[in-house]
This record gives structure tokens, C-alpha cells and sequence, in this order.
């Protein structure tokens, strides 16, 4: 039995099917959610993907926290699910409370897209066992609304707990506050970040693969022995 | 008329003075119309009242100034444009030409692409941000109609100086814009110009491509065949968009100050355009539609009129079922309301219901307006019948609105200074012949904008989004992949598609004709060093007046040249769009005729990137 | 210290895509009175001494609304 | 029908970039008293029979602000 990852796909989800493709190419079974059902399919973990859920009016990921899904995620993501937001899901994660802060507007104010480089500031968490600590890694970015914000005390609780997963390194393309692009929650099972690491999982349309690493780590972490990288 | 109003309130009598009905029409054959401010000319005026057979009303003149205006008609430049059909190489990979939304050319047996570019220039001037965007939004949707799933989009961009205050505000809106469609839609741009040149300066060009793939059995048709068949309208409410040129239809007196009806600007909505298009697809591949078009400029008065003609059958709509959102709309308006994110659906009764059912799964509207209706006895196609209310505000020939109208010869002049171009040959330039001035020739160079670095534009673009793109920025050519393909075989890779967009608007002023071919010799160069193999070619014709003889004979020249070069290329032109009246006062821009050349790669994973690769590798000109 | 308030709001003809997103979510959350929702902005424009209103519609006028497709109204903020 | 309005504002602590380009632009305009610029959003509710605050209370806290950085007030229209 290959690991079942569920990937959401809300109205305006747009990365939805690569995300899809990586947990494929990663060795484990993709299972398509949908927003408007409460229930999960008996998933192992969760994807919210990229994009722009109900347009991303008012703020990146507000509507989306509503929708029906959500219900049954939120308690499951309490109770250890592994959930991983990426882009437009870092930014739901946050509007759902599971992970502290908020994404806003880029302090550029423009969309950036770029091959950015991070580091792997905690290799502990769900998502991120399969790197080496400090690693650095080349992965995507592209968002309009991908500023990490939150006030001093959540941020130095952050620094402290160790719970910064994702840095960027040589220029930070959002303004985000310490360079943050990814932060995981206290028990580590849900992590949120701002680039796309199902963006970079195979040679002809990625900068890199460092993205695999991330799948590839979630299905270990699910005790499963799926080939990776087939 | 008869005495019933008199028991009627105030308002009612108000509403139902104001509408022109087919039968007031019929008994006031002597009432003035505002036929010239609508821009149509006294024959024209003439040929509709005889091929209605009294005066039309005011939503039929509405209708007519709209189908025969320059955009929708294309009365100028038809006559040229058959040039491509006449000179296109026989092809067998064509499975819908130029006529159709977009060109639609057979890659395999099962599959299908098609892609189109168009512009959106003097919206995208007005209003940059917004006209940009639903300029995008727009040749999304004729990707659409085709029966195909969107997969990318390009852009092709042509500013003023770029030193210029008004440039300063056109080229952050335009980028944003196409940004903010087509990122949020989900289609990466994998390509496109920018060019500036002052030429441009009161008339930038936005010119948008998107391409689409299908399996070949999906691929749709417009025509609303079938009598009984129900229409639909699905998306966006209608609002008072766009309806500036016909608001002088509300007003009593032409005199009247109509500022409350200005031209109204629309606004684009990625978000429903993604419900639209993910709800188009699954109702495609459930079989429920029989025929589709987009709304697009001429909104409901082309949609219905070109579905209903297509099919040569008849169409019959009770129109104050769009859903609006503004309720003091008149029926004028709503048949020329140009509210972005709608598409109109010919559904055979029993599917209605599974079409509703699939719109509201994707929360976007869907309402049947209206029936196909037989053709008439006497042939020449059915009437197309519009009510209000229970009042017939609209009977006419759909053909009459679609297909007959004018066809113009213009003159066309030589430009006087062809000579004195002709005799300034740039070998009289003076050459850099001192290491310094070599120096200062490279630096100045480097800094003209249209060779600087296009980063800041292109990093606003989502070039990677979908997961397929083999090449984007800074290649010449975009590479997709098209997913699903050779899969099974691991030693068979995937298919894949190359895209480029050129255009140089100084070659064809000096040489319309050559120039032409410049643009189209360099996409399909553009396409073929990625290793693919150029099939087809899709182009946005830029223009000035085409009152202006010298105008005209740029286009038919440009025309002549890139059919010619076609021929030689064995490259079909698929589709396209002219772009006239790009002047200001009596100066018109640089004639810029835009080619798009699409190739396939029969292994995507042999894609050739532009830069030099490895250390060692040995460089080789080739070619003269 | 002075405030000027300049609140611009998309014509009421014109589209608001965020505005029918919102109100598109609110029968999720329960409420179902809300016939309309509208988003605009509103701009605090602070002045170093007296409010000048001249000065903040100049700016409103220039550089807070886009004419083509947005009002905008003024008035000085008088519980600042 | 009733209007309720819903002003949100950042917090002052958080950086409104938007704000802070406008305030850069305005030497060029020729502005020189306005010391600070803020940009928040103006949100009209429109009810279908009376206002009710309550609810209108219940979704700028769940929906419309974002308490991590924005704060809101809310007031009947009287004008509508
Ligand atoms: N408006 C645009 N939209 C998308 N891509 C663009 C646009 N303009 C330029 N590009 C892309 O940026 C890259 C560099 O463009 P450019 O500087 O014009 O190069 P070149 O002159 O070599 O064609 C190319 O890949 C081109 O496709």
C-alpha cells in the first residue's frame, strides 16, 4: 500500500494537478478533495495547493477557511494530520488559525516570480526530514501576497521553538519579516510555505528538483516504503 | 395604439413609451434615428430598412451598428484577408480555419491544438490595467469555445517612448493586468515583446495569444443547430459594460446629455473565468453542449446573431431573462453589454438540467434565454426574434446581422514617401571606426530600452504554473509540454509545443510587404531552433485608419506579404484579428503586423534551449 | 495634527469582483440578510497642521481614485 | 433597505506599502503637508430589511479584517 495524499482543490485552485503529479512521481497516490465535502477519503496527509481560492479577494485564503473542508481539516490537522500548505494554502493555513501570522501584500506591491534560494532551517518537522539540516535548497516563487507578518512575541516564540522551517537566502522577494518563507506548527504536522516545491520535482520543467524532497519526506514520515523518485 | 395604458401607473406608461417595439416600428416608418452617432452611413442605414422592411427599432439598430461596425465586420479588410485562404498551403492537419474562434490544427490523430492572438489596444489605453486583463480574458475565452482547455498564454506589447509621462501610466497597468488575469486564471505566459517606439505613443499595442488543446472529438462549433434546442447563458451577470457607443439610443432627444451613459468600463474577473472554463470542460466532456460561443466586444447581439446564422436556423429569446446587474437596463443595452466572463451554450432539452447542474457545482450562473427556431419556407435562414417583456423588440434575419454586412474596397495610395525611404539606405549611416567610438556605439545599445533587460515585466508573469513548461523567458520560444502524452512508453516522450510572437513595426513601415514576412520568417525561426517543427501560424494585424489610402495600402501590402511567405513556409495562417483605426489625429502608428508561428516536438524532452550549454562546446554560425 | 478621510469606491455601474466574492461566502458563515456587498478604500491622509482640504482632494484626484472607474468623497476627520 | 459601513485599517505597527507609495509620490505632486498616508478598505454592507449590527459585527470579525493585522469599526449609514 502506497501512502493516499489528498490534494484540495478549491474554486481558483491552480496548482491543484501538479501537486497531484508530484505526490505521483514522489511514489505515493494522489487523492483529488474537494472543497464544497467535509469528508477526507481516508486520506495519510493533506496538500492545499496553490493558486487563488475565490479570486483571493479581500486577503489570500479569507474565503477559502469557509469552505466546507475545511471543517474536517482543521480537526484532523489538531489531532497530527500532516498538512501541507503551499502559496495560496501557507495563506489559508494562516486565515485557519493552524499556523500563526498572516500573508500580505508583497511590499513591492508586484507578483514576483523567481528561482529562489532557501534554507532548511528545521529538517524535523512532517515535510522536511528528508533534507539535511541547513541544507539549501533552489525552489520557486511566485505570489503576489507572500509577506510573512506577525508581531514581535509570535515571531521570537517562532525563532525560539524552531518552528522557522523555510528561510530565504540571497534576497527576500516578498519583504516577508526575518526572511521567513515557511513555518510549521508546534507538533511540526503542518507546514506552511510561500515557494513551490511542487515546482521543482523533475528536470524538464523545473530550476531544480529539491522539491521532491518535501513528498518524499511525508511519505516516509507515514512509515510507507514507496519507491521515491520513480 | 390602444387605450389600455391609460389604467396603467405613471411608471408604466414611462417604461413602455420608451420601448421601441417591432410594431411602433413598423407604424412611425418616419421617426429619426440616430443612425450616423452610431456610426453607420446613409447606405447602410438604407440597406437595413430594406432588408427589415420598415425602419428598425431601437434595439435592432443597436444591433446592426454593432455587427457592421469595423471590429465585428471586418469591412475593410475582408477583401484582403481572403488572400490567406486563396494562398494558405493545403493542409491536412487543419480542423477549423479562419472564421471559427480560433484556428484548431491536429497534432495527432486524437489531438488537437488551437491558438489565437488578438488585440485589446484602445481599451488597454483608456483604462490599462483593466483593458489589459480582459484582453487576456477575452482570447481566453475563444480558446475556449473551440472545446479545448486553455494551457498558456502570450503577450505582445508596444508602448510610446518609454521616457514619456503616459507611458509611465499605460506599461505598469498593462503588465499588472495581464498579470493578474493570467496568473490568476492559471496559465503561464511563456512569451511575448515589448517594444517601444514613439510611434505608439496615444496608441499602444496589446496584443494577447493564447493556446488551448483538445482531444480532436471534443472539438466544439458555434452553430445553434437544432430546432428546439435550449439557449443558455452561463457567467457573469450583465451590466451596463462597454454600452458607450449605444447609450445615445436611451436618450429622448439625441441632444440629450447623456453623461450617466458613458462608456463604461469593464472589469475582468479571473475567478469566474476559471469556474467558466473548468465547467465548459466538464459539460464538453459529458457531452452536454451542442453548440457554443463566446460573449465577447459585440457581447449577446453577436453571440445570438452568429450561432443562429451559423446554423442557418432561427432563434427565439426572451431577453429579460438575463440575469442583470442593474435593473434599469433596456433591452439595447443588454443585447450590447460587453460584461466579460459569459458564454452562450445551445443545449438539447433533455441536458438542460445536467448543464444547470454542472454551473451550480462550479458556482457560476447558467439561464436558458431563449429556443433554436426553424428556418423559414423561403429559405435564406430563420428570423431571429428577441422579446422584453413579452414585447418583440428584435425580428430579423440573424444572417443579415452576422454575414451580410458591408463590404468595402477602400482606395489605396502608395505613401508618397516611399522613395525617399527607399533612397535611405542604412549603409549610409555612419559605422563606429575608432575603438571608442565602437565603445560609445555598443554602450548606447545596451541602454536603449528596447534592448534592456525585461525582467521587471516578465517576473510579474507566472511562466511555470500547470508544471509543463519546458521553455519560457529568456528563450525565444515557449515550450509546453502536453501532458498525458507518451506516457506509456518510457522510451516515447511526451509531445510537446513551441510558440513564438514577432512583429517589427520599423521593418514594415519601411516595407509593408517584407516586413510582413520579417515577422513571420522570425517566429517560425524562433520555433524551429527549439527543435520543433513550425505546422501553423496565427496573426494580429495592427493598423491605422483604413480611411487612409496610404494606410490601406500598408495592409493590403503586409497582407500580400505574409500570405506569400506562408506559401513558401508551407505554414497555414489559422486565424487572427485586425486592429484599425491605431492613430492619433492623422498620424497612424507604425504598421505592425504580429505573427504567431506554433511547432510541435515530437519528444519534448529534446527541447533545445537557447544558451550555450557546456564548457567546450563548439559554436557555429550558420547561415550567411 | 489634522486627518483628512477620502473614501473612493468603485461607480456603481462598474463590476466589483471582490465585493460578490465576499457576499457569494456569507451564506457559509450563516447570514443570508446581506443583499449587497461593495469594497472600496479608505485613505487617512495625516497633515503636519491644519487639514487642507484643497491639497487632499488634489491628491484624492491625481493619485487615490482612478477616474475612469472610481469616486471618491472627502471629509476631514473631526475625531482626530 | 440599510447600509452598514465597515472601515478596516492596519494596525499601526504594520508596514502599508501602499500608503507609504503614495506619501513618496506626493513631493512630486507638489504636496508637502501630509505626513502620513494609510490605506485601509471601505466595505458597504447592504442589509434588506434593517442594519443588523450584530451580524455585520460577527462577519468583519470572522471574514472582512484579519485581526493578526488590521482592526475595523462598523456604523449604520445614515445616508443610505
Ligand atoms: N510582454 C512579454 N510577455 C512575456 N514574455 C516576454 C514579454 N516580453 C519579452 N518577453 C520574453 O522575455 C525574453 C526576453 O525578451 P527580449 O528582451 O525581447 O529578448 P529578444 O530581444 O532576444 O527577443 C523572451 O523570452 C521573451 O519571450
Amino acid at each position: 500500500m502506497t501512502a493516499r495524499i489528498g490534494v484540495v482543490t478549491f474554486p481558483g485552485s491552480l496548482d491543484d494537478r501538479d501537486a497531484q503529479r508530484a505526490v505521483r512521481l514522489a511514489g505515493a497516490t494522489p487523492v483529488p478533495l474537494w472543497h464544497g465535502e467535509t469528508a477526507l477519503r481516508g486520506v495519510d496527509a493533506v496538500i492545499l495547493p496553490g493558486g487563488f481560492s475565490y479570486g483571493d479577494y479581500l486577503r489570500g485564503g479569507a474565503i477559502a477557511r469557509f469552505a466546507p473542508v475545511m471543517e474536517t481539516l482543521i480537526d484532523a490537522a489538531k489531532g497530527g494530520l500532516p498538512v501541507l500548505g503551499i502559496c495560496n494554502g501557507f495563506q489559508i493555513l494562516c486565515e485557519s488559525h493552524l499556523l500563526p501570522g498572516v500573508l500580505t501584500r508583497n511590499a513591492h506591491m508586484r507578483f514576483r516570480r523567481r528561482s529562489q534560494r532557501l534554507r532548511v532551517e528545521n529538517s524535523a518537522t512532517a515535510f522536511t526530514s528528508h533534507f539535511d539540516p541547513g541544507q539549501e535548497i533552489v525552489i520557486p516563487v511566485k505570489n503576489g501576497e507572500g509577506r510573512y507578518v506577525a508581531d514581535e512575541h509570535t515571531l521570537d516564540e517562532l525563532e525560539g521553538e524552531g518552528r522557522v522551517v523555510f528561510r530565504y537566502l540571497d534576497g527576500n522577494p516578498s519583504g516577508a519579516l526575518r526572511d521567513i518563507a515557511g513555518v510549521t506548527n508546534a507538533a511540526g504536522n503542518v507546514v506552511g510555505l510561500m515557494p513551490h516545491p511542487e515546482h521543482a520535482v523533475e528536470a524538464l520543467t523545473g530550476a531544480s528538483l529539491d522539491g521532491l524532497g518535501m513528498f518524499t519526506s511525508v511519505i516516509a514520515h507515514l512509515g510507507q516504503t514507496a519507491a521515491a523518485g520513480s | 395604439m390602444t387605450g389600455k395604458h391609460e389604467a396603467a401607473d405613471v411608471e408604466q406608461v414611462d417604461q413602455e413609451l420608451n420601448l421601441d417595439t417591432v410594431e411602433i416600428a413598423a407604424k412611425t416608418p418616419d421617426e429619426v434615428q440616430p443612425y450616423a452617432e452610431l456610426g453607420l452611413r446613409d447606405d447602410e442605414y438604407a440597406k437595413i430598412r430594406e432588408i427589415l422592411g420598415r425602419r428598425p427599432t431601437g434595439s435592432e439598430l443597436a444591433m446592426y451598428s454593432i455587427m457592421w461596425s469595423e471590429h465585428c465586420s471586418y469591412k475593410s479588410s475582408k477583401v484582403h484577408l481572403r488572400k490567406f485562404g486563396e494562398k494558405n498551403p493545403t493542409n491536412t492537419r487543419m480542423l477549423a480555419g479562419i472564421g471559427e474562434n480560433a484556428g484548431v490544427v491536429a497534432i495527432t490523430d486524437e489531438l488537437a491544438v488551437t491558438f489565437k492572438v488578438e488585440s485589446h489596444n484602445h481599451p488597454s489605453y483608456i483604462e490599462p490595467h483593466q483593458g489589459a486583463a480582459t484582453g487576456v480574458g477575452g482570447i481566453v475565452r475563444d480558446i475556449l469555445a473551440m472545446g479545448a482547455r486553455p494551457i498558456a498564454v502570450m503577450d505582445t506589447l508596444r508602448f510610446g517612448d518609454a521616457e514619456h509621462p503616459d507611458t509611465k501610466r499605460v506599461l505598469p497597468g498593462v503588465v499588472s493586468g495581464i498579470s493578474f488575469y493570467g496568473n490568476c486564471l492559471g496559465l503561464p505566459n511563456i512569451g511575448g515583446e515589448v517594444v517601444f517606439d514613439a510611434s505608439y505613443q496615444g496608441n499602444p499595442l496589446v496584443n494577447a495569444l493564447s493556446v488551448g488543446v483538445l482531444p480532436a472529438s471534443r472539438l466544439q462549433n458555434k452553430a445553434a443547430s437544432g430546432v428546439g434546442n435550449v439557449v443558455v447563458l452561463l457567467g457573469q451577470k450583465t451590466g451596463k459594460d462597454g454600452i458607450g457607443g449605444v447609450s445615445v439610443l436611451a436618450s429622448a432627444t439625441f441632444e440629450d446629455d447623456a453623461t450617466d451613459n458613458r462608456p463604461s468600463v469593464q472589469v475582468g474577473d479571473p475567478f469566474v473565468e476559471k469556474l467558466l472554463i473548468e465547467s465548459c470542460l466538464e459539460m464538453y466532456d459529458a457531452g452536454l453542449v451542442v453548440g457554443i460561443q463566446d460573449l465577447g466586444g459585440a457581447g449577446l447581439t453577436c453571440a445570438l446573431s452568429e450561432t443562429a446564422a451559423a446554423a442557418e436556423l432561427g432563434m427565439y429569446v426572451d431577453l429579460e431573462r438575463v440575469p442583470l446587474r442593474d435593473a434599469t437596463m433596456e433591452p439595447h443595452e443588454v443585447l450590447a453589454s460587453e460584461s466579460q466572463e459569459r458564454m452562450l451554450l445551445i443545449v438539447n432539452p433533455s441536458k438542460v438540467e445536467d448543464v444547470l447542474a454542472v454551473a451550480e457545482k462550479w458556482g457560476v450562473l447558467a439561464t436558458a434565454i431563449g429556443t433554436v427556431t426553424a428556418a423559414s419556407p423561403e429559405g435564406g435562414g430563420g428570423r431571429l426574434i428577441i422579446n422584453w417583456h413579452g414585447q418583440t423588440v428584435v425580428d430579423c434575419p440573424p444572417g443579415s446581422l452576422a454575414d451580410d454586412g458591408p463590404v468595402y474596397h477602400r482606395p489605396i495610395k502608395e505613401p508618397n514617401d516611399r522613395a525617399l525611404i527607399a533612397a535611405d539606405r542604412a549603409e549610409t549611416l555612419p559605422r563606429p571606426s575608432t575603438d571608442a567610438e565602437l565603445r560609445e556605439t555598443v554602450l548606447k545599445m545596451a541602454a536603449t530600452p528596447n534592448l534592456a533587460d525585461k525582467t521587471w515585466i516578465t517576473e510579474q508573469y507566472d511562466d511555470m504554473v500547470g508544471g509543463n513548461t519546458a521553455l519560457s523567458m529568456p528563450d525565444d520560444a515557449g515550450v509546453l509540454r502536453l501532458d498525458g502524452t507518451g506516457a506509456v512508453d518510457p522510451n516515447i516522450g511526451p509531445l510537446g509545443i513551441a510558440l513564438s510572437t514577432d512583429g517589427n513595426g520599423r521593418f514594415a513601415r519601411l516595407d509593408p510587404y517584407t516586413g510582413a514576412q520579417l515577422a513571420i520568417a522570425e517566429a517560425y525561426r524562433n520555433v524551429a531552433v527549439t527543435g520543433a517543427t513550425p505546422i501553423a501560424a496565427s496573426d494580429c494585424l495592427n493598423f491605422g485608419s483604413p480611411e487612409d489610402p496610404h494606410v490601406m495600402w500598408q495592409f493590403a501590402q503586409a497582407v500580400e506579404g505574409l500570405a506569400d511567405a506562408c506559401a513558401q513556409l508551407g505554414v497555414p495562417i489559422t486565424g487572427g484579428n485586425v486592429s484599425f483605426y491605431n492613430q492619433t489625429g492623422m498620424t497612424a502608428i507604425h504598421p505592425t503586423p504580429v505573427v504567431a508561428v506554433l511547432g510541435v516536438l515530437d519528444d519534448v524532452r529534446r527541447r533545445v534551449p537557447m544558451g550555450f550549454a557546456n564548457d567546450g562546446d563548439v559554436i557555429i554560425l550558420l547561415g550567411e | 495634527m489634522a486627518r483628512v478621510l477620502v473614501d473612493v469606491m468603485l461607480k456603481p455601474e462598474i463590476l466589483d469582483p471582490q465585493g460578490e466574492a465576499v457576499a457569494n461566502a456569507l451564506p457559509r458563515l450563516g447570514v443570508n440578510g446581506i443583499t449587497s456587498v461593495r469594497i472600496g478604500k479608505r485613505i487617512e491622509l495625516d497633515f503636519e497642521g491644519e487639514a487642507d482640504l484643497e491639497q487632499a482632494r488634489a491628491v484624492a484626484d491625481a493619485l487615490l481614485a482612478n477616474p475612469v472607474i472610481e469616486t471618491f468623497t472627502l471629509r476631514v476627520d473631526e475625531g482626530s
